[in-house]
């Protein structure tokens, strides 16, 4: 009997072969050692991320989320919804606010629910996996396990958009969210200060406006840079990729020699956890973040 | 498609902003703005390469009835859903939304700017979703790069070759996924069936109103 | 009236005692002060000293008390000895505090100190202690002019304070203003829709109040007298004239709105579909009695569209229509424009404004009218030009950056106030109340567009009604103090004041009726009213002595003296502010009052030691406005900022005060100079007693003539414009202009 | 044990601000017996801690001059300081408060020689200049100070600097054994003037006062204009002291916003248009100001002051709420936005940021009895019921000084009436 268990909504960059499956991987080995038990939720389907909007109406959309909803609780009585995608995260967790405060929607999701063969009675929390992290276990706990603490290393916590605005850590400002960098202190690194923290990497419009996007990734990693960061980590997925792929399309584009890794927060708690660079997924880094590498070899 | 937008014309005759308010997701919110401009000033992508329309712009246009160069903006596909506007907003105006609620309602109306690559995205993100219920990353890249055809997504699939390479040999991009091999739902059938009732519904929904 | 007993306390605490050889001030005291009695105390202020001093008034019959320690501002708890005339000379703040603690230093500070001794001693033998006069009025009963929102909030808290009300209305009903409106901006939260006007329940609250007379259909035809004896003649409909004995007064006469028929551009005149807010209030009352939407008065039919447009004719700097701000326009016509969509939410209804202003919880108002679909767009309107049965609005929309217009059945002009003020008293009077230009030409067009009949009828020597303030308002020019008129016992209430909506005028209004009621109260007692407040001192003439110059009853600021059938200045004592400008202004000096005379003045002027010319001592006098001059200097002694000690310095109460007779004295007693330090005056004048500053100067101006007569260098009476904060700045210029005395040969007058 | 004349026919006032002061005095004018009670060490509020008052710009401390002068010449008030009213029983007409005197360490002997002050070295937070500099722990805390008495700072006590302070007084007027005590006196009405205090800066994060040393607030400029305050007048930025001669004024900073300050807090327009004449009278031409607003509120003859100040050519109005704060290398702040008129994106580096922080009531979180009603903004509102407690100045409304003492001399006559009616009742 693990002291947490939770419905895992990992979606669909988070799977095996997807683009964060190295997330994936170590936020089961986090868990693993922090002993949280994630079941993930039956056949799970997309969340429509917040970049769908011009397509799909607000109730196919709402429809998407809500059968999530229904499978977890059918399937996983009582527990609540833990994401590890902040798109995932936002999309149900915008969902089930406007479900239960829209009587007339809840109404016909309910009714496109029926063609699936689901319905739902009472919709469970929606959790970010940091939320569970802090909120439920806290900082202390956190500390505990930590075998190795990342000393001397230099991190820029970055926070990004969809963990942080419209909803959040509890506690936490918009403007100037801390929690990352106190996990990266919980750890054992140093979290660098730098005035980025918060901009949008460009989320999807990487695809559709990459000079804009770019633009913006570039103003990030040259800030980590110019404040003495080694290393950015993130909570989210798309940050994770578009900070980390497309630094060398910046390279050619302003000439700059970025070659900054991205991590997840999960991964560095994986390596202070004394996990091999296998379990911390650090073989899925684009950017390889050899430091680290060798700090889990030792 | 365009005689549902010359419908809906016709149907509010001069008032834009009633129209928005009962057809955009969240249009009801566009008359509480007091155009202080802190949505624009907060937005990222605006920083960067000026565009025709920023949030509160378009929400005097609206009210100002300018129909046309509203849906035609390229204005609501800047946003990156960095929510920033939205949590800033002194009239607590979910401006994240409400730009998305009338970029959905152009593109549905068929007004929707030609060519808009976010509009493009979306519509292709949404298509891959839905179809197996989960994203399918290599397709949903291939008809992204393809949208301008086979030349030009050639090149721009070279310009990305070094990522994409990457991400393969991190394992994060599975060539499978290109056959359509890979993450999908078990039971799309139901899934499909639950998409088309709830688009009927909502087609329904908004048919139903501004007809008094 | 016991006989007179002299005593002269001198205080060796806060180092005085060891920076000073007091016991040569108590010689001072004893020989050139010729006191009865002279103490010496290390710590005067204590409880031990207080007591002394108390002993010597019960055991030793002292009479007359000038105590030497700190200044007239300090320790005011302790040395509280309201039965005897008090003097204080400075010799703290005023000595030792600006001048440094040296050898060469001491002999100039012992000297400074002595002057200051035995000018205390002086002042205090010429004051006696105002007995207070009880022949002033007594009357209690308040007159309210002006039966709106404003005047009926008076009556109605006037008489719950227990006190009797006389209304006068001019029309046939009360409710004013407020009466007009179909429904009246929201007072409480939530704010959200307009609510009753609340006029009918008022009008019922006065018919029931036994307190409150009311007259209707009345003017006031004469106002005479004083506070707490005022005589007023109320004009009624059938012609004849009731008296009232009245204590004091409040003009809450409101405002009209500014003429839409000047605006021309706007369409007003040319076509019924243009109105004014006054216009739309009556085309929703007459909607709403006939159970009808509001309809278009060109064809009757129901409006479908209307526009409503901010600041026409208002916040105008060409200065061709008011220049300033109503305030509540932009409210009104949110109220207004709620009128309709409250009705039905398919009317489009616009708000043109450049700054929508709704300051305190009209916020929320603001936000109310958005969510039921009023738009707000920030242009300004050119043109309004009739179109059919409807309208066509040019306007720039500013958000939008683009000329553009809009066809609508209505057009609401938010023209706003014009105050009903009465007779611009200072626009005849002299060239002193001449506003520039700039500042005076709206006004009197804005004054000139209501029919100018005198609303009090004052039979006052300056003119028959309140002075007016900016651009016609009978407001205050005091931040601190906004109900400070220029006619004491007479205060303005509501719009006729200053812009207001009808919540700050109920507020106003209960204000007006609070300083009304103090002043009926004090008038009875014959205290003085505000800045001076409780002073019982009052000005006596010798008539014997008065050559009917007039200057007194010119120049009183607060129109307290008037001209008996003699042609004798006839002073009015409860209107008086106790400014002593009259005495200032008297060239025969026949004025004076028991605590402040030009003989308490003068004696001290005289007390002082002039060295002769061989001792390089040169004197220095300053005359130093008490309220802002003095304090300045005595925080200068209390942040230890030094200045020259020759100059010696006595207290006014304003410079208006200043006689010059007191200057001439001066410089024909050997005085090397004479500095006058007093507030600021003209526009943003900050005398206390209005014109009190600016009358003293343009006085003093003419000095210059006398210093020639004496041959005497023209500089060596020079006026400082000072503000209380000039500590810093004020010991320079003190020394600045010693050094200049300096650089002259000593005044030829010394030793005569 | 202090003691305290008061009875059914006393009009308690809590709060010795400009509003509390003219309450008091008006009434105490018209003959009524007067309890004013002070929380902080003198009386004058935070009208003492401006430099001027728009559109007059002449100074407060002129005004206070007089309102001491009235004080001092009249002996129906009381005046309590470092005094707080913690309890509230009764009800109209006989009404039992409980007030918490704060020990001052200084009797009534102090003559303010200044002995003491001479004698501790330990140094405090300047509260009177918003902390902006430090003052010794035993001090006069202005020159228009009153009581003009001194006062020892309880965070001495104990330590030899306090001894040092007993030992330099020549008039026994320190006593280090003052003890806080809580006295009970009647009052027939009470009127609440407990006034206003700014908006908590660091919570509109995104102009990052809590983050950027030269992003200040408009009543901390009040002090570095003050000639009295903390740089004798200059306007220097605190985090390199250089001369601010490029100074943006944010208008509505918390206020109409609904994530800070429902409200339009009314005085801050004209607060800020007032702060560009210091920038004018300090530096000229040299001296430039922006002011980035939503809507200009110079309401009623205030828009002579307005169109005055748009005439100068040093200062620039940008019609934009300033969406976020930044720091350039110089550590010059930044503020980014966009022109929404003609929809102009700006990033303008300044040497200093004002922010015009709007108005929250004071009153919150304190224990008044329930007929005192509050609007969702905390505001005292009018009670339909008339009880004995009435609310005055900004603790009801956000409003600038001259409506304040409007509000204040309305709310006099108010208690007046209470008492008046028991006086009638007890005749």
């Amino acid at each position: 009997m693990a002291r947490k268990e939770y419905a895992f909504y990992p979606g669909c960059s988070s799977q095996k072969g997807a683009s964060a499956s190295n997330y994936l991987v170590s936020v089961q080995s986090m868990c693993k050692t922090l002993d949280i038990k994630m079941t993930e939720i039956p056949d799970w389907n997309c969340c429509g991320a917040s970049v769908s909007y011009a397509e799909s109406g607000e109730l196919p959309r709402i429809a998407m989320n809500a059968r999530n909803f229904a499978l977890a609780e059918t399937n996983l009585p009582g527990q609540e919804i833990v994401a590890t995608c902040a798109a995932c995260w936002l999309g149900s967790r915008e969902s089930k606010e406007r479900l239960e405060h829209n009587s007339q929607l809840l109404a016909d999701t309910q009714t496109a629910l029926k063609e699936a063969g689901l319905q739902i009675k009472a919709i469970p929390e929606i959790r970010h996996m940091v939320e569970v992290l802090i909120e439920d276990l806290g900082y202390d706990e956190l500390a505990k396990p930590v075998k190795k603490p990342l000393q001397g290393m230099k991190f820029a916590g970055y926070v990004g958009c969809q963990t942080n605005r419209p909803f959040g850590i509890a506690g936490e400002s918009f403007e100037n969210p801390m929690y990352l960098d106190k996990l990266i202190e919980t750890v054992g690194g140093e979290a660098v200060k730098y005035d980025q923290k918060v901009t949008c990497c460009g989320g999807a419009l990487a695809f559709s406006e990459p000079e804009k996007a770019q633009a913006q990734i570039k103003d990030i990693i040259e800030s980590a840079y110019d404040n003495g960061a080694e290393m950015l980590v993130t909570p989210c997925p798309l940050c994770q990729a578009n900070t980390e792929v497309y630094q060398g399309q910046i390279n050619k584009k302003y000439g700059t020699k970025f070659n900054m890794p991205v991590l997840y927060y999960s991964q560095l708690m994986t390596l202070a956890y004394g996990g091999s660079s296998k379990e911390a997924g650090l073989n899925g880094n684009v950017i390889r973040a050899s430091k680290l590498e060798q700090f889990a070899g030792k | 498609m365009s005689d549902l937008n010359q419908e809906m014309a016709d149907r509010y005759k001069n008032n834009f902003l009633k129209e928005i308010e009962e057809q955009a997701e969240m249009g009801e919110w566009v008359k509480m703005c007091m155009q202080c401009g802190l949505c624009s000033g907060s937005c990222p992508t605006n920083f960067h390469s000026g565009w025709d329309h920023p949030p509160q712009e378009i929400f005097m246009l609206i009210r100002a009835g300018k129909r046309e160069e509203v849906l035609n903006s390229q204005g609501m596909y800047m946003c990156t859903s960095c929510y920033n506007c939205y949590v800033r907003c002194p009239r607590k105006v979910p401006v994240t939304h409400v730009m998305h609620g009338i970029a959905e309602y152009a593109y549905r109306i068929g007004r929707a700017p030609k060519a808009q690559p976010t509009m493009h995205l979306s519509k292709t993100f949404w298509t891959n979703a839905t179809k197996t219920g989960r994203v399918n990353e290599v397709q949903l890249t291939q008809s992204l790069y393809f949208k301008e055809g086979i030349g030009a997504g050639i090149k721009k699939a070279m310009e990305m070759q070094s990522e994409a390479l990457g991400l393969v040999k991190a394992g994060r991009l599975n060539p499978m996924e290109a056959l359509g091999m890979g993450h999908k739902c078990k039971d799309i059938k139901g899934i499909h069936a639950m998409l088309a009732k709830a688009e009927e519904l909502e087609a329904r929904n908004k048919a139903a109103k501004g007809k008094e | 009236m016991a006989e007179t007993k002299t005593a002269a306390y001198i205080c060796k605490g806060c180092e005085i005692g060891t920076r000073l050889d007091t016991a040569a001030l108590v010689k001072t005291a004893t020989k050139s002060g010729k006191m009865n009695l002279v103490r010496e105390h290390d710590f005067l202020c204590s409880a031990d000293g207080v007591a002394m001093i108390q002993n010597d008034i019960d055991n030793e019959g002292v009479t007359h008390a000038a105590l030497c320690a700190c200044s007239r501002r300090a320790k005011t708890e302790a040395f509280n000895f309201p039965t005897i005339a008090m003097s204080r000379g400075n010799l703290r703040e005023g000595v030792i505090w600006i001048r440094p603690d040296t050898e060469e230093a001491r002999e100039t500070t012992q000297e400074m100190a002595e002057d200051y001794v035995r000018m205390a001693c002086a002042e205090v033998k010429a004051m006696t202690v105002p007995p207070g006069n009880q022949k002033t009025g007594s009357v209690k009963t308040l007159l309210v002019v002006g039966g709106g929102m404003s005047g009926m909030t008076s009556a109605l808290e006037a008489s719950k304070a227990g006190y009797k009300v006389v209304l006068v209305e001019k029309t046939g009903a009360l409710g004013g203003w407020a009466g007009k409106l179909y429904r009246r901006v929201p007072t409480r939260e939530p704010f959200k829709a307009p609510e009753d006007n609340g006029v009918a329940d008022m009008v019922a609250r006065i018919e029931a109040d036994s307190n409150i007379k009311v007259y209707l259909n009345a003017t006031v035809a004469k106002t005479d007298g004083a506070p707490g004896r005022f005589k007023v003649e109320i004009a009624v409909e059938s012609g004849n004239v009731a008296q009232e004995d009245i204590g004091a007064i409040i003009q809450a006469t409101g405002f009209s709105l500014y003429d839409a028929n000047k605006l021309p551009e706007f369409g007003y005149g040319k076509t019924p579909n243009v109105v004014d807010q006054a216009g739309l209030e009556a085309l929703a009352k007459a909607a709403a009695a006939e159970g009808k939407p509001i309809c278009r008065p060109s064809d009757g039919q129901p409006v479908k569209s209307v526009v409503f447009v901010q600041c026409a004719g208002q916040r105008d700097a060409s200065g061709t229509h008011l220049q300033y701000c109503s305030g509540f326009c932009c409210n009104t016509s949110i109220k207004q424009a709620m009128y309709f969509k409250d009705s039905n939410p398919d009317i489009d209804t616009a708000v043109l404004f450049t700054d929508l202003r709704t300051p305190g919880n009209g916020e929320d108002f603001y936000r109310a009218a958005q969510n039921k679909g009023v738009i707000f767009s920030k242009g300004v309107v050119s043109q309004v030009l009739p179109n059919g049965n409807g309208c066509t609005v040019k306007f720039k929309d500013l958000i939008l950056n683009e000329d553009t217009q809009a066809e609508v059945d209505l057009v609401v002009l938010a023209t706003g106030v014009v105050p009903n003020s009465g007779v611009n008293i200072d626009a005849a009077a002299a060239p002193a109340a001449a506003e520039a230009p700039a500042e005076g030409e709206a006004p009197k067009e804005v004054v000139a567009s209501v029919p100018v009949e005198s609303i009090l009828n004052l039979t006052y020597r300056q003119g028959p009604d309140m002075p007016q303030f900016k651009h016609g308002f009978n407001d205050s020019h005091f931040i601190c103090f906004p109900y400070e008129t220029r006619r004491t016992g007479i205060y303005a209430a509501g719009p006729v004041r200053r812009p207001m909506d009808i919540l700050q005028a109920q507020e106003d209004a209960t204000g007006a009726a609070m300083k009304a009621i103090q002043a009926m109260e004090n008038a009875g007692l014959g205290r003085a009213a505000h800045p001076r407040a409780g002073d019982l001192s009052f000005p006596t003439v010798r008539l014997e002595g008065c050559t009917q110059c007039k200057r007194c009853t010119v120049e009183c600021p607060f129109g307290a003296i008037d001209e008996d059938e003699k042609r004798f200045p006839l002073f009015n004592e409860s209107r008086c502010r106790r400014c002593g400008t009259c005495m200032g202004a008297c060239p025969v000096r026949v004025i004076s009052f028991e605590n402040y005379s030009v003989n308490t003045v003068g004696s001290q002027i005289k007390a002082v030691d002039v060295p002769d010319e061989f001792s390089e001592k040169p004197r220095i006098l300053i005359l130093a406005c008490e309220n802002d001059a003095y304090p300045a200097l005595d925080m200068a002694g209390m942040n230890r900022n030094e200045y020259d000690p020759f100059v010696r310095v006595i207290p006014v109460r304003c410079l208006g005060s200043v006689n010059t007779i007191w200057i001439t004295d001066a410089l024909n007693g050997g005085y090397d100079g004479v500095m006058l330090m007093g507030c600021k005056h003209g526009d943003e004048y900050q005398c206390h007693f209005v014109k009190g500053s600016e009358l003293g100067r343009y006085r003093l101006s003419k000095v210059g003539d006398t210093l020639k007569g004496m041959n005497l260098e023209t500089e060596r009476v020079h006026d400082v414009e000072v503000a209380i904060t000039d500590i810093a700045t004020l010991p320079q210029k003190i020394n600045d202009y010693a050094a200049l005395i300096k650089s002259f040969p000593p005044s030829p007058f010394k030793g005569f | 044990m202090t003691s305290v004349v008061a009875t059914n026919q006393t009009i308690l006032v809590v709060g010795g601000g400009i509003s509390g002061m003219t309450a008091a005095l008006e009434a105490a004018e018209t003959g009524k017996q007067v309890v004013l009670v002070e929380k902080n060490p003198y009386l004058g509020g935070r009208t003492v801690q401006l430099y001027r008052y728009f559109p007059k710009m002449c100074h407060p401390t002129c005004g206070l001059e007089i309102n001491l002068r009235r004080l001092k010449a009249n002996p129906r008030i009381q005046v309590l300081t470092l005094a707080e009213v913690t309890g509230i029983t009764g009800t109209k007409g006989a009404y039992s408060v409980s007030v918490k005197l704060k020990p001052r360490y200084v009797n009534s002997n102090c003559t303010a020689c200044g002995e003491c002050g001479k004698a501790v070295s330990t140094e405090i937070d300047d509260e009177f200049n918003y902390n902006l500099g430090k003052i010794k722990a035993a001090y006069l805390p202005s020159n228009m100070a009153y009581p003009q008495r001194y006062v020892i700072d309880p965070s001495i006590i104990g330590t030899p600097d306090a001894d040092k302070a007993k030992a330099a007084c020549k008039y026994d007027a320190v006593n280090l054994d003052d003890q806080e005590e809580t006295i009970n006196l009647s009052a027939g009405a009470i009127v609440w003037a407990t006034g206003w205090k700014p908006y908590d800066a660091e919570k509109i994060v995104y102009y990052g006062y809590d983050r950027f040393p030269n992003v200040i607030t408009n009543v901390e400029f009040e002090r570095l204009a003050d000639p009295h305050g903390p740089t004798g007048g200059k306007i220097l930025r605190p985090s390199d002291g250089k001369e601010a001669k490029n100074i943006a004024f944010i208008q509505c900073a918390g206020s109409r916003d609904e994530n800070h300050l429902r409200h339009c807090s009314r005085f801050c327009c004209m607060g800020s248009l007032k702060q560009t004449h210091y920038v004018q009278e300090k530096y000229g031409d040299e001296g430039k100001s922006t002011i980035y607003f939503i809507d200009i509120r110079a309401i009623d003859r205030f828009e002579d002051f307005y169109q005055k100040v748009k005439a100068n050519p040093n200062v620039t109005f940008v019609k934009s709420k300033v969406a976020r704060i930044t720091e350039d290398k110089a550590g010059n702040p930044v503020c980014n936005g966009v022109n929404t008129e003609g929809y102009i994106r700006y990033a303008n580096a300044h040497d200093l940021v004002v922010l015009a922080l709007g108005m929250e009531p004071a009153v919150k979180g304190v224990n008044i009895p329930a007929e005192v009603m509050s609007d969702s903004s905390g505001f005292l509102m009018a009670d339909p019921a008339n009880a004995g407690i009435f609310g005055a100045g900004c603790a009801t409304n956000a409003l600038d000084v001259n409506r304040a003492v409007q509000s204040a001399t309305a709310a006099a006559l108010r208690a007046i009436q209470v008492v008046n009616k028991v006086a009638r009742a007890e005749a």
